[in-house]
């Protein structure tokens, strides 16, 4: 009987909190810049921390989190304001997406950097949407994410695109005529790159065999001999890193001897350690390559180096990754836009963004009429299975 | 007279609660955290009172939640995306293969119905299985019905593994506490009937029940058919509170949270699954949140084993501690009700009443 | 005679892997009476209580109920194909039929249980309502929403009335497992009646009784039977209560029928005697 | 020959993955057999040996962290046990079920919370991590001491529930949980020891697994761990040599699916494998029927 009041007053308690929870002013607490005095602006970073996409989101949010700390504030209509970043969660599931975007909402935020992962963005853009409050895409490239959007943008170059590149880089690089492309299922990234790849690569002339694998799958031996089997000529697979450390590490085992092609998200350093004094060929598409610019990389690569957390969460090392550079621009876009609207406002940022031109370590970043970067140049890197670092390739456009 | 007079009571606080979501809306910035969990804890009641009318009143133990829920959000998002966005929903499958679209509630029915047919042909054969035999050939059907939903030969109608989006959703905290609501009461209802004391029956002995006159495998196949048409309005509601959905998204993970939510509450108990949901819903995205902060401190001490994923090994202590300490639940297979809670307060609030008040149910 | 009798079991052989539990019994329970099954301990009388009901499928034989054959079956496989050559009219041309024990219930057969199962988690009063159940007209719609008040009216009014008659309306809403065990035995008795049968099988309704409570169930028994026109058949070990009560006995040992008669014959077969004695471990 | 060489592959990963199922699921089918207990947790146990391993190298050496992770995961088996399933013994059967829902759940976080949600890199041990060749296909020398391996512990778990005083004891158990008290056999011990078995096999399979697949993530040992019950299911829950054939069974099954091109249902097949055998043979292929008292 103690127990049934005790558990009583227990849930009483927990009622009597959520009201007391509705009474307050949502607070911007999540994360504790203190903002001792002034002014803050919050700016939603929108990333997975955890699950298939954790790495990437992890090193995305890196390059944001290294803008802040070299600009942590913000001139917004003759004001000094300090930028506070809240950073949430979607732990890369489409499901989790739509209540961390809440939790964004609720904070406060006045524009949202993200999400690695366009599956998780597309499941999160309608909350955005609702409230009023303008996202800027870091590294997802579904075209569907800005697509009849009007508060969704983004900085990167689009799948059609990216999957082009690739087709037209394996066809010229290796006269590939058969490509076997593996995608996850439920994945709207991989789904979609996969499916512009066989799109521009069949427009080729070449053939492609697809398959597609299961979420929590780990076992690839099967797809690697399936490719061999088949006569394939490159292994197209666009996925999470997670799956790539997986499908690296079995392709080497089994001895695949063709080129192991992915997009955007391989520019890691997780590839790179998985693939380090193995017999592998990777080649994948990105939008930085190291050494672009020096300046960036030395000041990063010295404040990566000096934060343990920073540095575990970049995977190790100093490895600077094309996500984390597309990441720091994403911020200083923000912080534009939050300039030229004038105004902490979602609404007028959201206004403002359509007009905001940056020349970012990326590149010039500017919006078209749909709210996608206008960008017309990739970056193709090769895996050096030796020194482990990316070995630049290429950089390759699409003749239109 | 004392059953008229119950009866006002429950309408009034009914209407009250509505009165109050009303209010709320109105006074709280629609941007708060809590209407998200009032909504998602509301789609959660609803699936959680069906489980529990399948394991909590009928006794057979079903983990194939999800999969209905699957069948009925599907269900909705495809038979409710608007024409003329369906092109670019279904970019892969060419517009897919349904041209037309009908109302949200219709939608939301037909969703259920659909369920139901799925759980009738499932039912033939699985339930005549026993217990946890029972229990993981329907986490099996759940499984299947995720993977051919992600088939891309059946793409044109659901848009193989990828999104659905576009559908209609609600924006007011009060369309899904009403039809949450109403689909409650309709299993409030069939529990007090004739059949709901059958299923009770089936479940305290199957044997005797059977020597009653109670024709199993009818009653069993009837149950579980009811419980997943109300899975399935759950789903379509909850694909209406995503606005995005996906074969994923229904994995296992999702009924063992659901049934989390019936053994918080009490297996049993509607009004304890009502309420396990709303606790479960607020102490997972939004109450235990803080502790995934990494940057708090207490004075200069800097609480460095808070970061994130931290809420997650919190909460799944707070359960553990309740599945083995308050075996019972919340409320155990009791009801909340006006007169138990005055009883209740009477009980541990009025030293006088404690001492005679020692019966053993109430 | 045979022609009124209400249940009448034919060559009924059950078989549990190598254990014969019930061999080759042969039985009739006529309109009106009170026959009881006695046996001492293992003698197959529960089992055979299952087959009547349908619990089990028997291994071989047939059970009629009012001159319908509601169960039946013959040996499988091989020796079914020689049983078809001697006496093809019996063994062909028949479904093999394997009622639930619902519809059993549904023919008039009720019944009790040796350990007692009741519903634990229900009232007194639900216990007995419970059992109207497989005599409504409404369906799961009608019911949901409550289109069959009237029905649900006359079903409660007739568990009150059962409720009276075996005297437990004043615990009416009290847990039916909180009852002592004398009481649980009569709401068990009573639930089957809400039933409606017209042959009611008890499975040792006086166990675990005093000789005071056993008194009070023969008289019990006795009225119930005038009340309602029912047939009853039971198994009981109370020899005073078997030999005040019934009409007839049959004795099983080993699964056997080794007498049957009143009680004048029973007491003074030397079979049963051995039975009882020869076996010397229990009454 | 070259019709050889290009499904070998699948047969060998086949045969490979089921002895590492195999492995998983005599922890499920013993559990099941004492206790009447799916042990949900019993496959985020077995992620848990793979995530220690990942630690444990990093501070000591290799022949150590092998040892570590067994004695490890053979103690987290016994705590588990202890904690969430022993003080349920008198409980509702969902009751404990749930419990094992929540460790798992727990489990899960925990892992999550450490590993920061990251995929862990497993260390690659040597000598069974070398690459091979055999007739024309190159695969790991894991793959092909698996099964042996397996089929060696098998044996000699055989040996011990045959001829030990506790392997009797176990045996008494799953057959009559009740009686076998009254016998006077010390149950908890009997219990404890069934989740040690357990556990240490969860172990030895965790290595052999990840070293063919090296990620481990915190969801890692859910498919496994419900594949391995399904095994257990398939071959007659409580017999052990059921659980290893229904474990190549299906593995072999699985790869043969993606071979075929079917990939989109190679898990559904294995619950699809699973409810046919259910309604067909409740008990499984190696069961034994229990018949109810009324």
């Amino acid at each position: 009987m103690k127990k049934r009041v005790l558990s009583v007053l227990l849930a009483a308690a927990m009622l009597s909190t959520l009201l007391a929870g509705c009474e307050k002013k949502p607070e911007a607490a999540a994360d504790g810049t203190e903002a001792a005095s002034g002014d803050v602006v919050t700016i939603g970073v929108f990333e997975p921390a955890s699950g298939d996409n954790g790495a990437g989101g992890k090193q995305e949010t890196l390059g944001i989190q290294y803008a802040n700390y070299v600009t942590p504030t913000v001139e917004i209509g003759g004001k000094e304001y300090t930028v506070q970043l809240n950073i949430v969660d979607n732990e890369s599931s489409n499901d989790k997406a739509p209540s961390a975007a809440a939790t964004l909402v609720s904070a406060g935020a006045s524009v949202v950097l993200g999400s690695y992962g366009s599956g998780v963005s597309i499941a999160g853009s309608d909350t955005f949407k609702e409230a009023g409050i303008p996202v800027i895409g870091v590294t997802c490239t579904n075209p569907q994410i800005t697509e009849g959007n009007t508060h969704y943008f983004r900085i990167c170059f689009l799948d059609p695109f990216q999957g082009t590149v690739l087709a037209n880089f394996s066809s010229d690089n290796f006269g590939a005529k058969k490509a076997y492309v593996l995608t996850k299922l439920g994945d709207d990234y991989s789904t979609g790159l996969g499916h512009y790849f066989t799109e521009a690569f069949e427009a080729l002339g070449g053939e492609v065999i697809e398959e597609t694998f299961q979420e929590g799958n780990s076992d690839f031996t099967s797809y690697i001999t399936s490719a061999k089997n088949e006569g394939a000529e490159v292994f197209f697979a666009p996925s999470s890193t997670e799956v790539a450390a997986l499908l690296i590490e079995q392709a080497a085992s089994q001895g695949l001897e063709i080129p192991l092609l992915a997009g955007d998200t391989w520019d890691s350093n997780v590839i790179l350690n998985a693939a380090e004094g193995k017999n592998v060929d990777i080649y994948v598409s990105t939008f930085y390559q190291e050494g672009g610019n020096p300046e960036f990389d030395a000041g990063i690569k010295e404040w990566i180096n000096s934060d343990a957390t920073a540095k575990a969460n970049n995977g190790g090392d100093d490895t600077v990754s094309g996500l984390t550079v597309m990441g720091y621009d994403a911020y200083y876009v923000a912080l534009e836009a939050l300039k030229a609207a004038g105004s902490t406002d979602p609404a007028a940022v959201n206004e403002a963004l359509w007009d905001v031109t940056y020349t970012g370590v990326s590149g010039d970043i500017s919006f078209n009429e749909i709210g996608d970067a206008n960008r017309d140049a990739a970056y193709i890197k090769h895996a050096n299975t030796e020194t482990g670092a990316w070995d630049f390739v290429a950089e390759q456009s699409v003749a239109e | 007279m004392k059953k008229q007079t119950k009866i006002i009571w429950n309408v009034g606080l009914i209407a009250a609660l509505l009165l109050l979501l009303f209010i709320l809306e109105q006074v709280v910035p629609s941007s708060s955290m809590l209407f998200m969990v009032l909504k998602k804890g509301a789609i959660y009641a609803l699936v959680a009172v069906s489980m529990n009318l399948l394991n909590g009143f009928t006794g057979l133990f079903s983990l194939g939640q999800a999969g209905f829920m699957l069948l009925g959000a599907y269900t909705y998002a495809i038979l409710t995306i608007p024409v003329e966005s369906r092109a670019s929903v279904y970019q892969y499958f060419d517009g897919g293969i349904v041209q037309f679209a009908i109302p949200v509630p219709l939608a939301l029915i037909a969703g259920g119905v659909v369920a139901a047919v799925f759980a009738f042909l499932i039912g033939l054969p699985v339930l005549r299985l026993k217990s946890d035999y029972l229990a993981i050939a329907t986490l099996g059907f759940a499984e299947i019905i995720r993977a051919v939903f992600q088939w891309d030969k059946l793409g044109p109608l659901t848009n193989g593994s990828n999104l659905l989006r576009n559908f209609p959703t609600f924006q007011s905290v009060l369309y899904p506490f009403i039809v949450a609501g109403i689909c409650i009461g309709l299993i409030v209802l069939l529990i007090n009937s004739t059949y709901g004391r059958a299923f009770k029956a089936i479940r305290d002995d199957e044997i005797a029940a059977e020597a009653m006159g109670i024709n199993l495998a009818h009653h069993k196949q009837l149950a579980f058919v009811i419980s997943s048409f109300f899975a399935g309005v759950s789903g379509g509601l909850l694909a209406m509170y995503q606005t995005t959905i996906q074969a994923s998204m229904f994995k296992s993970a999702m009924t063992y949270e659901i049934l989390l939510i019936v053994v918080i509450g009490g297996i049993g108990s509607v009004t304890g699954s009502c309420i396990g949901s709303f606790l479960f819903i607020a102490c997972s995205e939004w109450w235990l949140r803080f502790l995934d902060n990494s940057n708090l401190y207490i004075g200069d001490f800097h609480l460095s084993f808070m970061r994130p994923g931290f809420r997650k090994v919190v909460f799944s202590v707070i359960i553990m501690a309740i599945v083995l300490f308050y075996r019972k639940g919340l409320m155990g297979d009791r009801e909340f009700s006006i007169e138990g809670a005055r009883r209740f307060f009477q009980k541990h609030f009025k030293k006088k009443q404690a001492v005679e008040g020692g019966s053993s149910h109430e | 005679m045979s022609k009124e009798n209400v249940l009448k079991v034919e060559n009924v052989t059950m078989q549990f892997g190598g254990v014969i539990a019930v061999d080759n019994l042969n039985l009739e329970v006529n309109q009106g009476e009170i026959v009881s099954l006695i046996g001492p301990n293992g003698a197959g009388k529960t089992t055979a209580f299952n087959v009547i009901t349908g619990v089990y499928a028997p291994t071989n034989g047939a059970v009629y109920y009012k001159g319908s054959k509601i169960i039946e079956n013959h040996p499988q496989g091989k020796m079914k194909k020689l049983y078809r050559g001697e006496n093809p009219v019996m063994y062909t041309g028949h479904k093999v039929l394997a009622p639930t024990p619902d519809k059993i219930t549904a023919l008039g057969i009720a019944r009790t249980f040796q350990n007692i199962r009741l519903f634990k988690s229900q009232t007194v009063f639900e216990n007995i309502l419970i059992a109207k159940h497989l005599r409504r007209t409404s369906n799961v719609f009608t019911a949901t929403f409550r289109l069959n008040a009237k029905e649900e009216a006359r079903m409660r009014e007739e568990a009150e009335e059962l409720l009276k008659i075996v005297d437990l309306t004043d615990v009416r809403d009290e847990l039916a497992t909180s009852l002592p065990y004398g009481k649980q035995r009569h709401l068990e008795i009573a639930r089957a009646l809400a039933t409606q049968p017209e042959l009611l099988l008890l499975d040792e309704p006086a166990a675990g009784m005093n000789p005071q409570e056993t008194l009070e169930l023969t008289e019990f028994i006795g009225r119930i039977r005038d009340e309602f026109g029912l047939t009853i058949f039971m198994i009981e070990h109370h020899m005073d209560l078997v030999m005040e009560i019934s009409d007839r006995i049959y004795v099983l040992d080993f699964g056997k029928s080794i007498a049957e008669g009143n009680s004048e014959e029973i007491r003074s077969n030397p079979r049963v005697i051995e039975a009882y004695l020869g076996g010397a471990q229990d009454e | 020959m070259e019709w050889i060489t290009k499904n070998l592959p699948y047969l060998m990963a086949g045969i490979s993955v089921g002895g590492q199922y195999a492995l998983i699921a005599i922890g499920y089918t013993m559990v099941y057999g004492i206790l009447r207990l799916i042990n949900f947790a019993h496959g985020d146990i077995f992620m848990v040996a793979g995530l220690i391993m990942v630690y444990a190298v990093t501070v000591m050496p290799m022949p150590l962290a092998l040892l570590l992770v067994v004695v490890a995961t053979v103690a987290l088996g016994f705590l588990v046990e202890r904690a969430a399933y022993k003080p349920l013994r008198s409980a509702p059967r969902m009751s404990v079920m749930i419990s094992a829902i929540g460790v798992s759940y727990l489990l899960q976080n925990l892992a999550l919370y450490i590993t920061g949600g990251l995929s862990q890199q497993y260390p690659a041990i040597p000598w069974l991590s070398d690459t091979v060749t055999i007739l024309g296909a190159t695969t790991k020398r894991v793959t092909l001491v698996t099964p042996v391996l397996t089929i060696i512990l098998v044996v000699v778990l055989g040996l011990l529930i045959k001829y030990t005083k506790v392997g009797m004891a176990m045996r008494a158990a799953s057959r009559d949980f009740e009686t076998s008290q009254l016998m006077g056999i010390k149950i908890n011990s009997v219990i404890s020891m069934t989740f040690v078995i357990g556990s240490f096999l969860a172990a030895v399979g965790s290595m052999l697994y990840f070293t063919n697949y090296t990620g481990v993530t915190p969801t890692a040992g859910a498919m496994p761990g419900l594949k391995a019950f399904v095994a257990a299911v398939f071959g007659g829950i409580g017999s052990i040599p059921g659980a290893v054939i229904g474990a190549f069974i299906i593995g072999i099954c699985e790869n043969i699916i993606k071979g075929v091109g079917w990939t989109t249902f190679s898990d559904a097949f294995t619950f699809a494998l699973l409810i046919v055998i259910l309604i067909a043979k409740p008990t499984g292929l190696f069961g034994e029927k229990a018949i109810d008292k009324v």
